[in-house]
């Protein structure tokens, strides 16, 4: 009886079957891959983000600036003064003196095996964590830390941090647009191909009409198409945005590893994808729905 | 309600008037009731306005002014829901058939017990004994492009009363076979017309309404007004 | 090759047989010719095959056998561009009008002179004319989804005979229109016949036929043969 | 004339006149942003390529590791040595100690102002420029140069360059991939509406058929309706993709000049953008052709 019913408007002769589906899977595609675009970026900004937020760096430098009074002492006393002083500090959670090792990982790239050498005269870093809720202010604590040790200088990172969270941004921006983009383009063209539908149907829609069929009757058969339709679409789609996503991440982790930032995704994330084939389900059958009721309340 | 309809009648136009947008009136101040149980030819020339009377009897038309008032309500009051079910209960055969290309025969006669939720398989004997008794029985499962003109207007009557309606609209339902098919088919409603249905036929054959002698709704107006030229205009020919 | 017409005949029809598909067959061993000038009626019950018949006269089918020249042509030689050119001079009134809904009756009308590229503006008045002859004056700039179905009818026969066709084929001509409309019809195709038009005629008004009295192709076959049922099958009402 | 023929087959009032348009143009715009990438991306790398590509970098430690013999010569002498030994070398076109500012500026995110007191004993860095053609062999010119000052070290970014091109191929491939899919989908959209139209006008079709109408003359009627569409969609997105491209390349300019690298283009680059709305344009007019001229030929 249902599949009799369907048959009332031959949808399913129509072009709109062979192509709709692939229209909906690109569409479904190229918003799959812009939204795990999306994630992914925020991931990394998120890494990025917590990574450094709470965290200073406080350099002590090698010996005084000449101007400074103290030039008496030795670097180990000048970071012991910083150090006490950070410690006293309300707020600082943690300050924790980078070793030699970590040191010579960090100027590797710059100075090469000359950095692991122990006579290189360079500054001190300590690594501060702050409690986020109650972090010092910079400047006063700036000044205080100049007082413990003449030339100490604090780094909060957030100029390079809000450089890169700046990026992050608006790669999410661009994202989130093309998203909304390929949105719009599959509403629009699953309202063309619903009107589309209802000019090639139109003699069947009157008769409809005509012989007593309500409009919901009518307007089933067009939404079950377009549900139908955007089903296969979205998850052809899906599955080929997914299977891009896969070789993406497996060439990230294999060859690019040391150059592209984390790029995977976690498997909520990946579930979250699912939710584009859906949306476009959902969006394919209730425009098909709304177009076929509005053309109907012009008969009379 | 019954009384109602008995003492207005089934179908009752006050004052009608009709005209498609702008355009000088189609029909003008019409007045007349149908009976529950008659059988009326609606008679006029070419132009003159008996498919837009039965557009307005079976809602697909509005009046411009008046009144129409079907199975004893009036039309204007009607909600589309109304409106679909009171269909329902209207048979039409249009005067361009309007079948379904891509239904069969059958489902396209058996389409009107469909959509109003009485069709049961029990029905499709029904179905074929009526396609056969109007000559279609070799042609159940014919789609109407594979029909002749005359075959595809059969089924449209077919259509129009399997259902037993209580109102048969007919608009020039023989203008596509020859006589004898015709009277045949006039028979057809003349016995469902005997079972209570009430039936209006549009029409300019005058031999079957000589033939059968109802009563007539005669239509002035219309586009007869136009002076004969003596010859025809005839181009040169193309060729030579 | 205007002598060749003349000996084999404006259209010759040598042993064709024509049926859709794996059907039965519609037409069998059809053997006629029609000299140029003449004037036929082909005659049949509805579903003998006339329509067939003058679908495979405008090229529209094939016949599964046999053979068929028009203008003393074969038309299995015929090239797609030849039987463009070929068509140009075939005038047809289609059964179901095949009207273009989106232009007006006069563009109707005029489309046989623009697509052969013969239309001028001169004509226009000619297209007027011929409208006002068949009782549209009124109606020039009607779209035919606005027209009453015999106005429509008339519209189509304009477009057949607008360009003095060498030869005319008409399916079922008067089915929308009143005897007295019919025979004026006749008459402008009578008139175009006197000057040289063939003209064939499917038609099921043996009124007409018996008045103008023209040769007939009488077809027999179709659907005629099947047995009368004594009562028409009618289900229950649905109300009451 | 040409209006009247133009109405023959009503295309103009098909919910194909309104919608075509925007589908084109929302294609041309990913595809011209996708493409303005691919551009983009290879320009980089190319800069990349040309700014590294005979280009060597020299250390020389401050100090010669304990296991080598010449102890006794100061670092300006072990330069010295390093940078003559260069010089001989065929194929070199100039080797130049990078200046005491220049190592600051490289070394000033790392080390912070320290990096510019004298007293800090970096390697010293050559910065040599080889012919291309004649580059001297990486492995002998090591080897020699470590004969001259031992612990010298040579680096030719080969490494850091290779990851990179790697990058930016895969970003290029991901973009013609995309300028590919929505060309196919445009292809597939023209494809669809022209079989649309041809069902939706089968009766004015036919008709013109049985008139006697050409095959050119019934086609050249979906043909101009789909060269219209398509210009018209294909402009709009071509405008809609320069301003993005216009706003993103002034914010690069403007904010992110430090992190993201060049990504503007050159105006014969711009010009080339031009080509997608017109092979757009050409694709739904050929398409349209094929279509419409495949299902006459099915008739008689
Ligand atoms: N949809 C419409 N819009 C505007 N005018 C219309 C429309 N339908 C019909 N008309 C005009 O209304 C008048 C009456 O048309 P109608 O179809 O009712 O005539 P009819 O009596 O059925 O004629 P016929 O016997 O030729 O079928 C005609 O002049 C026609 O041109
Ligand atoms: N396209 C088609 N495919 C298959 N069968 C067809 C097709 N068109 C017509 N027929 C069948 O061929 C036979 C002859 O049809 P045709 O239309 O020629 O009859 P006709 O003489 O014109 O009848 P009418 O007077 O009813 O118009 C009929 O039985 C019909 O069912
Ligand atoms: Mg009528
Ligand atoms: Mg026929």
């Amino acid at each position: 009886m249902i599949l009799a019913r369907q048959r009332d408007v031959p949808l399913d002769k129509d072009a709109s079957a062979r192509f709709l589906p692939w229209l909906i899977a690109f569409m479904v595609y190229l918003a799959t891959l812009a939204l795990a675009a999306a994630i992914a970026v925020s991931n990394v900004a998120q890494a990025w983000d917590s990574g450094l937020a709470g965290k200073l760096t406080v350099q002590v430098p090698p010996s005084p600036p000449p101007s400074a009074g103290d030039s008496g002492r030795g670097q180990t006393a000048r970071v012991d003064a910083v150090l006490d002083a950070l410690r006293e500090t309300p707020g600082v959670r943690s300050a924790e003196q980078l070793s030699q090792q970590e040191m010579a990982r960090l100027l590797e790239p710059w100075l090469g095996a000359a950095a692991g050498s122990a006579d290189l005269p360079l500054p001190a870093l300590i690594a501060v964590e702050v409690v986020p809720a109650r972090a010092p202010e910079l400047a006063s604590l700036q000044r205080r830390l100049d007082r413990a040790a003449a030339g100490t200088r604090v780094d909060d990172h957030q100029r390079t941090l809000g450089r890169l969270l700046e990026v992050a941004r608006t790669l999410q921006l661009l994202a989130v647009l093309v998203v909304a983009l390929v949105g719009a383009a599959a509403v629009v063209t699953v309202v063309f191909v619903t009107r589309t539908g209802l000019s090639i149907h139109r003699n069947v829609i009157e008769l409809l009409h005509l012989i007593g069929a309500q409009d919901a009757y009518v307007a089933r058969q067009f939404q079950r198409h377009a549900l139908r339709l955007g089903l296969t679409g979205g998850l052809i789609g899906l599955a080929l945005g997914a299977a891009t996503l896969w070789a993406l991440a497996r060439w990230v982790g294999q060859e690019a590893g040391a150059v592209v930032p984390e790029l995977t995704l976690s498997q909520p994330q990946w579930l979250s994808l699912l939710a584009v084939p859906l949306a476009a389900t959902l969006v394919a059958m209730l425009t098909a729905r709304i177009t076929v009721l509005r053309t109907l309340a012009r008969l009379s | 309600m019954r009384s109602r309809v008995e003492e207005s009648g089934l179908v009752r136009f006050d004052q009608v008037s009709f005209n498609y947008g702008p355009n000088a009136p189609v029909l003008r101040d019409v007045t007349f009731h149908l009976p529950p149980g008659s059988f009326h030819f609606v008679l006029g020339a070419s132009g003159a306005g008996k498919s837009s009377l039965l557009q307005l009897m079976y809602l697909w038309q509005k009046p411009t002014s008046g009144r129409i008032s079907l199975f004893g309500r009036d039309v204007a009051q009607l909600t589309r829901a109304d409106k679909a079910l009171m269909r329902r209960r209207i048979g039409v055969v249009f005067q361009d058939f309007r079948l379904l290309d891509h239904l069969s025969a059958r489902e396209n006669v058996a389409l009107p017990l469909r959509v109003a939720g009485r069709y049961t398989s029990g029905l499709d004997e029904h179905v074929r004994e009526l396609l056969a008794w109007v000559g279609l029985g070799d042609y159940l499962d014919a789609l109407p492009p594979t029909l002749s003109g005359g075959q595809q207007q059969r089924v449209a009557i077919a259509r129009a009363v399997i259902a037993r309606p209580s109102l048969l609209l007919a608009d020039e339902p023989t203008g596509n076979v020859d006589d004898r098919i015709a009277l045949r088919l006039l028979y057809l409603f003349e016995e469902l017309n005997k079972m209570g249905t009430t039936v209006v036929i549009a029409t300019h054959n005058e031999n079957l309404i000589e033939r059968l002698g109802h009563p007539t709704i005669r239509l002035t107006g219309g586009d007869s007004r136009h002076p004969a030229i003596a010859h025809p205009p005839v181009l040169p020919a193309a060729d030579a």
